[in-house]
């Protein structure tokens, strides 16, 4: 395949984006909306086809598909050209690239599929594909993208499917509330993102993230020391608009908020690939990051805080998706802390696996919601496992993974995550901090079983809260919904073997033909981990895997049991219908702190700031001294000094000889003098 | 014919324009009745041909003819001028019977 | 500056008769009636043709008289008449009068001042303002005035037209009425 | 000769319209906007072919100014800047006079002839070449705009129409005096010619500074940069849409324009020297101006404050005399004049739906006017610098420009990016999303005409988002040329960038 045909990958459901839109638009006020079937058939087909084209094209790394170019990278046309700066927009499928691009598709057209089931009866089904296709084309576009700017064209443009999405629902105010709060939290991120595209621009000279990587790896001591300074704040603000889009502190309350979007929304972009981009951007720029040690001290303290908030918040939820979401931020904080112990491989290993049970508890959530008509409060579930068996099977999979029971998905790479960083090295001051996060970790893995076992209990082993009308009423899972859910939830369980293999030799299969990620990301990856590992050397590795492997397996079960016996019985009481789900008491303080904070620090400051200025200085200021200049003007122009007021001619008459007066006074002054 | 014993000069023409001149905008601007408001606009007209008059004798050649040709278009100017004038008075008159300038305000507007 | 007379003598007419011009300018200025003041604006003109003949414009000078004072103000002082407002309801000064008398003597007093300080020499070689160099020159076709005379003739036209179709509005909306009568 | 050509063409076609459909009645109005509309896209034609390089100069001598040895010229040029703004002008047109449509009626005669008669004014200021031709260009455009605003604006128009007419006069007198002293000490108001004697250093520094001011003033009422910012807000909320597109859309870059053009190759010392103020002036713009249009409840204020953040950015960037910043400015101009005339002609658009352009009077738009909605989403979207717009590109330029100035003048600049996604979305949701208020009657959906008026502006943000190098390639490659003497007196890198940029 020629390298040339890359743009296909995101022309593809950008086309069927496109055609949806026109669809939608075009039957926005008919009565029956836009032909379900064609919107549904292109909303699937573009995703799927870039899916098999991402397969087609898939760069090898010697692993199974020898013989294919390493590294497809095509250039179509120049972005920005000018006298101060000229950019090549650059498509890039590396292995990095195409390891996102395999569960973004992937998942994608699975969740895709799921939507059809999911959001076939809404009456804006055309407009609701139509999003959704173009959130796959950005993402597309924001892991192929070659430099940081094409990035950033991906990385705003799932910004903005992202604040349409959440609110598509938009009467009711609230949503719409929640989109543009997360577009304005993302918003802050970006401009971290430019900020520090600008000082890498003015460091490394180029924007291309080749190179970056190069200047990165060529450039010797004495030019990285005299650079320092700016290579920092480059990985500093650039982390800061990865803050902005994986949810991280201090930018972490828009997520769960997010959540008033549709829930194959929410599998899709709040959980699987779009706030997963900010890991993505930290390994594309991993070469920048083992540079500025400091900086990746930063992004392992952001990613360990964020991991225990999102847990503890987590355990708090009433809403099944709020305790996924704040889930979700818990697990990117995991991310977070690999990269920051310079283990990029693990951190996108987790991503792949996150993508698989995340999407899995999700889209089971889904099929919940589906189910019980959209009540969304757990604690006006239980006991569902047997009206919504294929619901439950994705979820305790996914639960499965997440918890990190042995062999499943999440298993493997939360073990991974927790012993780099216990060997790891990273220093604050003197200090070495890695295993004091890793102990962090642990305590965040317990939790995390803890709050997934209590979702688990509450929604399908505690009795059943329903009552026997709503229990009557129950909607199964329609079939387009679950082929994508017990995919999703096979993938749960066995993507860890990514990582790890099999042992199939009896098959004739070799052992490391499964394991293809462990390798596979090691032409873009292994120069900055290495570099790292040399400037930071790690302990020895010995006997630790299976000892971190025994300790957070036991962490896990211990957790899971306390959820399941602190919850078992269901919740005290049962809420009435549509009651608040928030929680409230020091549950609700910890889990809006950070909203509560940017509230009182940002938002009330702002507005307060905007009608003080506009109020004082734009009305009260500037209006009356222009009010009274027009005042003066009235009584000279218009005839004020006149008796009569009628005498606006003549008064008008007056002032142009004095005018004329004016100007023969300063011909005379300047010209005859 | 001593012409350069004369106290006055050409200069002394042009002072006298500008005085009749000034008359005849103070009369144009200060007077309410339309009939001196115009007569003050022909007074200004004639201060005018008086200075292109007085000019044309500070040059020699056809720039001196032309000092005095100037002066005829300006006449008939203001005679094209006093007609539609004087006709708009009349009709104005008889439409709202007064000579005041500012009772004249439906031009406003 | 003034040719064919002697300078004293000259000297006495030019200050006699600006000094004429100048009183019938503020008169007129000060007029309490239209009439008044059209008397003294004749008054002014024919002055004004004095210092014509004085200044060598003898052409000027005639015309100044004939169609000035003689048409010109002859059609106001008709028009005065002919509206016939014994006393003028219009007040003679207001506030704005005393603005704009400021007004245009700042302006004046600027301007002639300036003038006064200035040098003007009249010219030896200056042309007697006889009709004939002024209408060799008015019909000269290289220099392009004919086009002008064409212009303004055409204007006079124009206005006189104008004129006559504002008069007849005029008339025409009080009798209307009657034409109505007489269609019955 | 096609410049002379292109900047008649808009008088003949307001004469054209005024006396070509007489009468008062919606018919006549009908006819007069047919014909108007295919003149102003005649129009619009031609300023392609001056685009290509096809328009020639000229220089006619005209009249000598009073007092000086100086003969004002007919003097017409067109270099890439001014042709992509005259562009915009010219293709504006056709956008003001669809969103005229519904707001003129029977009087399209006099609206369009004013709008036509402000066009050429504007293209006279864009090819003029003499100080002098250039000043009466820019104080005429003034006159058909007031004009416009007062027939035809909204409830308080005669107060906006006064605080716009006071303070952009106040603004150019001085200017038109310095033109005129200028004349007086050079002998000339030739631009390259003028520029070449102020430069040559025989003239003393005090009369060099209150020219300069004078000019500065002059450009910085309209852009406006703060604090000479007070007639915007209340002009634009009393403007009709079609005046507004012209007024907001391009009038307010003639500023820039005579920034550019005039001030930094005039006084290229002296805008050095003053570099940081202006720099100041507008940073303070692009945040104050967002932070203030959170409190506006009137669309129309708040695309003024809109503007006054996205043009005081652009001024900062101009300032920075960096580079890509000035490419940014050029590419930026051109943006927001789209983007802008796209809001405009909306709010327009729902004002005369519902005589409110109020953010609490409408919701649920998107519901009951889906055409509506998405192209207000769409415009708002460009406005906020969505990447793949060309408002992106140009404040990505700019950005990037002041950071190379100074790191911090990109990172408080920036805040305005920010800030602009709030209250633009503020818009959006407020008007789109939601309920719908209490006792508001339905809004019919755009007509074809106005979504017609849209639609090519946002195509064409969307164009030059991916292609802004056919702007700052032509345009901002010339506009960097007009800055290079005040750039060639920097010293040779300031002490704020980076070791490393100096390396490079």
């Amino acid at each position: 395949m020629d390298a040339q045909l890359l743009w296909l990958i995101p022309a593809l459901p950008l086309a069927a984006a496109l055609v949806n839109g026109a669809l939608a638009l075009g039957t926005a006020r008919d009565a029956y909306g836009a032909p379900r079937a064609l919107v549904a058939l292109l909303a699937v087909l573009g995703p799927a086809l870039s899916f098999a084209l991402t397969l087609a094209l898939w760069p090898s790394a010697g692993g199974p598909l020898e013989g294919l170019p390493e590294v497809y990278r095509a250039t179509y046309f120049t972005w920005f050209a000018g006298s101060g700066f000229a950019l090549p927009f650059t498509l890039v499928l590396d292995q990095l690239s195409a390891l996102m691009l395999l569960f973004v598709t992937g998942i994608g057209a699975l969740i895709h599929l799921y939507s059809v089931g999911y959001m076939w009866a809404d009456r804006g089904f055309a407009r609701f594909m139509c999003y959704m296709n173009l959130f796959m084309a950005a993402m597309i576009v924001l892991v192929m993208g070659g430099s940081l700017p094409v990035t950033f064209l991906g990385w705003e443009g799932v910004g903005l499917c992202s604040y349409l999405l959440i609110g598509f629902w938009h009467e009711r105010t609230a949503y719409a509330d929640a989109a543009r709060k997360a577009f304005v939290y993302n918003r802050v991120g970006d401009l971290g993102f430019l900020l520090g595209a600008f000082a890498l621009l003015s460091v490394a000279g180029s924007l291309d993230y080749a190179a970056i990587s190069q200047w990165c790896r060529s450039a010797d001591a004495a030019r990285l020391a005299e650079a320092g300074p700016l290579l920092s704040l480059a990985a500093l603000a650039i982390f800061l608009g990865c803050c902005g889009k994986s949810a991280q502190i201090p930018l972490a309350a828009w997520l769960p908020d997010a959540m008033a979007g549709p829930t194959p929304v929410s599998a899709l972009i709040h959980a699987a690939t779009m706030v997963t981009a900010g890991v993505f951007l930290v390994a594309r720029l991993a070469d920048l990051y083992v540079v500025a040690p400091q900086a990746l001290t930063v992004v392992l303290l952001v990613g360990c805080a964020t991991a225990l908030w999102g847990a503890i918040a987590g355990l708090v939820q009433h809403d099944i998706k709020k305790a996924l979401a704040y889930s979700t931020v818990s697990q990117l904080g995991f991310m977070f802390m690999a990269a920051g112990s310079g283990a990029f491989s693990v951190a996108l290993f987790h991503v792949f696996t996150h993508a698989f049970f995340k999407a899995a508890l999700f889209l089971a959530a889904g099929a919940v919601i589906h189910g019980l008509h959209h009540e969304q409060d757990m604690r006006r579930m239980g006991g569902l496992r047997p009206h919504l068996p294929i619901a439950y099977l994705a979820a305790f999979y996914g639960w499965w993974a997440i918890v990190g029971l042995p062999f499943a998905a999440g298993f493997f790479s939360k073990d991974l995550i927790l012993e780099h960083l216990w060997l790891g090295h990273n220093e604050l001051g003197a200090l070495n901090i890695a295993p004091l996060v890793a102990g962090v970790a642990l305590l965040t893995a317990g939790l995390t079983a803890v709050y997934m076992t209590r979702v688990m209990t509450l929604v399908f082993w505690s009795p059943c809260r329903l009552d026997a009308e709503a229990r009557a009423h129950i909607a199964p899972t329609p079939l387009t919904m679950s082929v994508p859910l017990l995919i999703l939830a096979l993938g749960s369980l066995v993507a860890g073997f990514a990582w790890v293999g099999l042992p199939l030799d009896a098959l004739g299969i070799p052992p490391d033909a499964l394991a293809f990620i462990k390798h596979y990301l090691a032409p873009v990856l292994a120069a900055p981990e290495q570099r790292w590992l040399a400037a930071h050397p790690h302990g020895e590795l010995g006997n630790l895997p299976w000892a971190i492997a025994g300790v957070g397996t036991l962490v896990a079960a211990l957790g899971a049991l306390i959820g399941y016996a602190v919850w078992r019985q269901g919740p005290a009481q049962v809420p009435s219908a549509g009651s608040e789900t928030a929680p409230s008491g020091w549950g609700g303080h910890w889990t809006f702190a950070w909203d509560r904070l940017a509230e009182w620090l940002i938002v009330k400051p702002v507005f307060a700031l905007g009608y003080a200025l506009y109020w004082v200085i734009e009305l009260a200021i500037l209006g009356i001294s222009g009010w009274l200049a027009m005042q003066a003007a009235r009584a000279l122009g218009a005839g004020y000094l006149a008796v009569v007021q009628r005498a606006r001619l003549r008064a008008n008459l007056l002032c142009a000889v004095l005018g004329g007066a004016a100007f023969l006074a300063v011909v005379i002054v300047f010209v005859v003098r | 014919m001593p012409t350069d014993a004369a106290f006055f000069t050409p200069i002394h023409v042009q002072v006298l324009a500008a005085l009749l001149f000034g008359l005849g905008l103070t009369a144009a601007l200060a007077r309410r009745d339309l009939f001196i408001v115009l007569m003050g606009i022909e007074l200004m007209l004639n201060a005018v041909n008086l200075s292109f008059i007085g000019f044309a004798r500070s040059h020699a050649g056809s720039a001196s003819t032309l000092g005095q040709l100037a002066p005829l278009f300006t006449i008939a100017i203001a005679a094209a001028e006093a007609c539609v004038a004087l006709a708009m008075v009349v009709l104005l008159v008889r439409q709202q019977d007064t000579v005041d300038t500012d009772a004249r305000s439906a031009l406003k507007d | 500056m003034f040719p064919h007379l002697d300078a004293t003598l000259a000297d006495l007419y030019f200050a006699l008769l600006a000094l004429a011009a100048l009183i019938c300018g503020v008169g007129m200025v000060l007029a309490r009636h239209p009439l008044n003041a059209a008397v003294l604006l004749i008054g002014v003109m024919l002055s004004l043709a004095g210092i014509y003949a004085l200044l060598d414009a003898p052409f000027l000078a005639v015309l100044q008289v004939l169609v000035y004072a003689g048409a010109v103000m002859m059609l106001m002082v008709f028009v005065i008449m002919v509206l016939n407002r014994a006393r003028s309801d219009v007040p003679r000064c207001d506030w704005l009068s005393v603005g704009a008398s400021a007004a245009s003597l700042l302006l004046t007093a600027l301007l002639a001042s300036t003038l006064a300080q200035r040098e003007l020499a009249a010219h030896p070689a200056a042309v007697r303002g006889e009709p004939e160099p002024i209408s060799a020159l008015l019909f000269a076709p290289a220099q392009g005035w004919w086009l002008l005379f064409v212009a303004i003739g055409v204007t006079l036209l124009t206005a006189v037209v104008g004129a006559v179709l504002l008069a007849k509005r005029s008339l025409d909306t009080e009798p209307k009425a009657a034409e109505d009568d007489h269609a019955h | 000769m096609l410049l002379l050509a292109l900047v008649l063409a808009p008088l003949a076609a307001a004469l054209i319209v005024a006396f070509a459909h007489g009468g008062d009645d919606e018919r006549a109005g009908a006819a007069t906007w047919r014909l108007a509309l295919l003149l102003a896209l005649l129009i619009a034609g031609g300023s392609l072919a001056v685009l290509l390089g096809h328009g020639g100069t000229l220089a006619v001598p005209w009249w000598r100014i009073p007092g000086t040895n100086a003969i004002i010229h007919l003097r017409l040029a067109s270099d890439g800047l001014s042709a992509w703004l005259a562009a915009l002008v010219a293709w504006l047109m056709p956008v003001a006079l669809l969103a005229a449509r519904g707001e003129a009626g029977g009087r399209m005669r006099e609206y369009a002839a004013a709008l036509f008669a402000a066009e050429a004014a504007m293209l006279g200021a864009l090819f003029a070449r003499d100080l002098a031709l250039f000043a009466f260009c820019y104080e005429a455009m003034l006159i058909p705009v007031v004009v416009v605003l007062a027939l035809f604006g909204g409830y308080e128009r005669r107060s906006a129409a006064l605080w716009f007419v006071l303070m952009t006069m106040l603004g150019s007198v001085p200017m038109l005096i310095a033109v005129w002293a200028i004349a007086a000490e050079t002998g000339t108001t030739a631009f390259n010619e003028a520029a070449a004697a102020l430069r040559a250093g025989k003239l003393d520094a005090a009369t060099l500074e209150w020219w300069f001011w004078a000019f500065a003033l002059a450009f910085a009422v309209k852009i406006p940069l703060v604090p000479l910012h007070a007639w915007q807000a209340r002009t634009y909320a009393e403007l009709p849409a079609g005046a507004g597109v012209l007024v907001a859309g391009a009038m307010a870059k003639l500023g820039l324009y005579g920034f550019l053009a005039i001030v930094l190759p005039l006084f290229p010392a002296l805008s050095r020297e003053q570099a940081p103020l202006f720099l100041l002036l507008g940073t303070l713009g692009a945040v104050g101006g967002a932070v203030v249009a959170f409190a506006q409840e009137d669309a129309k204020r708040l695309i003024a404050y809109a503007s006054l953040s996205h043009l005081g950015l652009t001024a900062a960037g101009v300032f920075s005399l960096q580079a890509a910043a000035i490419d940014g400015a050029t590419v930026q101009m051109i943006a927001h004049g789209l983007s802008t005339a796209a809001l405009f002609v909306l709010v327009g658009a729902l004002e005369q739906r519902t005589q409110s352009p109020y953010l609490d009077d409408h919701g649920a738009l998107a519901r009951r006017a889906p055409w509506f909605a998405t192209l207000l989403v769409l415009s708002v979207l460009a406005t906020a610098a969505l990447p793949g717009t060309a408002n992106f590109a140009g404040e990505f330029l700019l950005l990037m420009g002041l950071w190379q100035r100074d790191p911090w003048w990109a990172a408080i600049a920036g805040l305005s990016v920010v800030l602009g996604a709030g209250y633009l979305l503020i818009l959006v949701q407020k008007w789109c999303f939601g309920e719908a208020p209490e006792g508001r009657a339905e809004v019919s959906d755009l007509l074809p005409r106005e979504v017609l008026a849209v639609v090519p502006l946002l195509l064409g943000a969307l164009w030059f988002g991916f292609q802004p190098g056919l702007i700052a390639r032509h345009a901002g490659a010339d506009a960097n040329a007009l800055c290079e003497p005040a750039r060639a007196t920097q010293p040779a890198a300031s002490a704020t960038t980076s070791p490393s940029e100096e390396r490079r």
